[in-house]
């Protein structure tokens, strides 16, 4: 079996300018931080990043954004990171929002196969723009369609060497959905283990889906 | 008593024993605190738990156990951990029985502003939207003007809405104002020392007087 | 807290003529056989019956099926239970097939307040009659609706005494969804232990979706 | 080595270390137990598996813990559970690096009908329709003709599809055939004293004749 374990530097390594980058957190929660400064680091450029927030002040994320590394944004919540708020201000098209629930139902369509979902949610505000709407039983819905990525970062608690995940607490948010939805996922974990010390019953996300796990801070 | 106070001692009394609530930040937080007696609650907290408890011991704080609002928080016995779509699930779904947020706006119609001002502060909606369209019993919670003193409560929202029609009560220092299936609003409680006049002084909209017009109940 | 653990006669009694039952369970894997069989003996007549296959022989819901309780059927896989094939050569309507995966985004769907998805699973197959086809970056998906029932009968194998489910092995299969898609529901366990004896991190399924709590045989 | 071997055998080679393989009943199954010398796979079982082991032994056997025919079965270490919708996240979102199944008919666009024979038998598509979707690479497994002797290899399926253009590779106990992007079929390799004539009059669709064609590589 192929070994996951990597550095960062070796994980992010892979990463290119102008790719789009889901990062896993819930402001400071869940968050995969080493990982993401290491993109800061090795000075990644023009990015696209999806996240919750964008995080808050003291978040990884939050200083790649100040940083300059970030071109666009998709987010539902963006109100502890003034520098997106500056961007949405300067350029409207850079930043987009979604309601929560829909965000993370786009990003688990996105890396479940499915074209989009159907959510009554935004229906009469102005979430409705430009989308299509389709009433099933006299109720009206919005098509919001699937979201992926090229690259995933996310943070787990503890890692087997297979990839296997095990998340605890509140910090699963997005890290579950996005580990399905890119082409390339690292996973930044306290705790590493060897295979088979894991319960498979308590296995959050599947090992299989998991390109890099990176020893965290 | 103060304002604040005075809301959330009232927003209590709308939970039922069992209810699974999801409350906003700031007043709507503080009504767990005043809960009638016999009456037990289920919190959810849209980034990922039911049975969310009080804040968290500096000692036992952790980022893996936080509230909506990223703060450290504790779990009650009988609680759980879910991932944000299923968090979503249950709200979409319809397996959050009330929320309780505030609001800039809120109008006859039951529509509810209270995520951005267009050219002046754009946070993004966060959960507001899916809690809003979801949530069986929407219950908004705040003063009952804003800091200029005009009204919140319109005919008609003028700020982008979070969701159309769906807000059954109001609840405010001043008053407590249901909102009729098929839009309009009855004045139904009156906080101590307010008087009718002042509360259709300060609303935006027609107020109907329901025949049972009476005294919030906010004793302690 | 209401109490919610009772007995498999009180539980089922709740159950109307007519209602729609959603059976968890993978052929006898994770099916709530103590439940579905207190329906045959308390004679619920009419119902509509959503499960993955309708069961084998030695299954409950393979002998409610032949003991004629059950009017229709909504299923993925029937080849199993001959008298469910023999429902569908008689009157087509009476059974409805859906593909596994649509079948289990479905009941999401009706659970999560989504009016349906979009699936590439069943385009340009018999599956795609009467539906709505929709085109997403020149890839063509199915329009599949949600689906919710008056009632679920799931398994598990402990509860809490505030319904909180945790599930082993595979056994997990359709009892997830189906516990978010029913007005009311029935869960039945191998044990029942107080509240807080659950890890929170382990739970399958949260209590508050559980209306009954029965313990199985 | 009788049929079904020959088969089983030469679908193991298509496994790459690594590889997330979803097998069907009967032939396909039986691949797994000829897996060449380094390669690790890892089996997906459609109702909440990953890491799939063999049978369980009796008594050991637990109706929690089965394999998508409903048999007792063993998880290996580094597998896990999970529930429906999320195994089948996994195959129509092209977790699954590979899937193999039998047919009673495949065409020369790639089609495939393997889930009824209308007024016969309709037994439900099960998980079939999903995994010929999502699984980043389809391999049909079956005997070349079917117990008549007729071919199940066809220009256009004349039997209710599974999925369109969706299959890359046919596998069976005379040749390995596979389907060019577009449409059409190429005989790629022939079975131990297979001739190229009895493969061609074996098969109700034009056969393109690889100019690599070279016998089966199945050698023990």
């Amino acid at each position: 079996m192929k070994n996951k374990v990597f550095s960062a530097q070796e994980a992010v390594a892979r990463v290119k300018d102008g790719d789009h980058i889901m990062v896993g957190g819930f402001l400071q929660g869940g968050t995969p931080d080493v990982t993401v400064r290491e993109l800061i680091r090795q000075g990644k450029k023009n990015l696209t990043v999806t996240s919750n927030d964008t995080g808050r002040e003291g978040c990884a994320v939050y200083d790649l954004v100040f940083a300059g590394h970030v071109d666009r944004v998709i987010a539902d919540y963006i109100g502890l990171n003034p520098k997106t708020g500056q961007m949405m201000i300067e350029n409207p098209d850079s930043v987009q929002l979604f309601p929560q629930g829909t965000l993370a139902e786009k990003i688990r369509a996105g890396g479940f196969g499915l074209g989009g979902i159907l959510t009554p949610t935004g229906v009469g505000t102005i979430v409705e723009q430009g989308k299509e709407k389709i009433t099933i039983d006299d109720k009206e819905y919005l098509l919001e369609l699937a979201l992926r990525a090229d690259v995933a970062m996310i943070r787990a608690h503890i890692a087997d060497e297979a990839g296997n995940l095990v998340i605890r607490g509140t910090a699963r948010n997005f890290n579950v959905v996005m580990a399905f939805a890119a082409d390339y996922v690292i996973a930044e974990v306290d705790e590493i283990v060897p295979i088979g010390e894991l319960d498979p019953n308590h296995v959050t996300i599947p090992g299989t889906l998991i390109d890099a796990v990176v020893k965290g801070g | 008593m103060n304002s604040r106070e005075i809301i959330a001692r009232r927003v209590a009394q709308e939970f039922q024993d069992g209810d699974v609530v999801n409350l906003g930040i700031g007043i709507p937080t503080l009504a767990a605190n005043y809960l009638p007696e016999g009456v037990q609650i289920t919190l959810q907290s849209e980034n990922g738990m039911l049975g969310m408890g009080p804040a968290a011991d500096p000692d036992q704080a952790t980022n893996d156990l936080t509230d909506a609002g990223g703060n450290p928080v504790t779990i009650l016995p009988g609680g759980c951990f879910f991932d944000s779509a299923v968090s979503f699930g249950l709200i979409r779904g319809g397996h959050v029985d009330k929320t309780v947020l505030g609001a800039l706006e809120v109008d006859a119609n039951g529509n509810l502003a209270n995520w951005m001002i267009p050219g002046k502060r754009i946070p993004g909606m966060g959960g507001a939207m899916d809690l809003v369209t979801g949530a069986r019993r929407v219950i908004v919670a705040m003063e009952h003007v804003n800091r200029n003193g005009s009204p919140k409560i319109l005919q008609d929202c003028k700020l982008p809405l979070t969701a159309k029609g769906r807000v059954s009560l109001i609840v405010t220092n001043l008053a407590v104002i249901s909102v009729k299936k098929g839009g309009g609003l009855v004045l139904e409680e009156l906080a101590p020392e307010v008087s009718v006049e002042e509360v259709i002084e300060k609303t935006g909209a027609p107020l109907e007087i329901s025949p049972n017009l009476k005294p919030m109940p906010i004793l302690d």
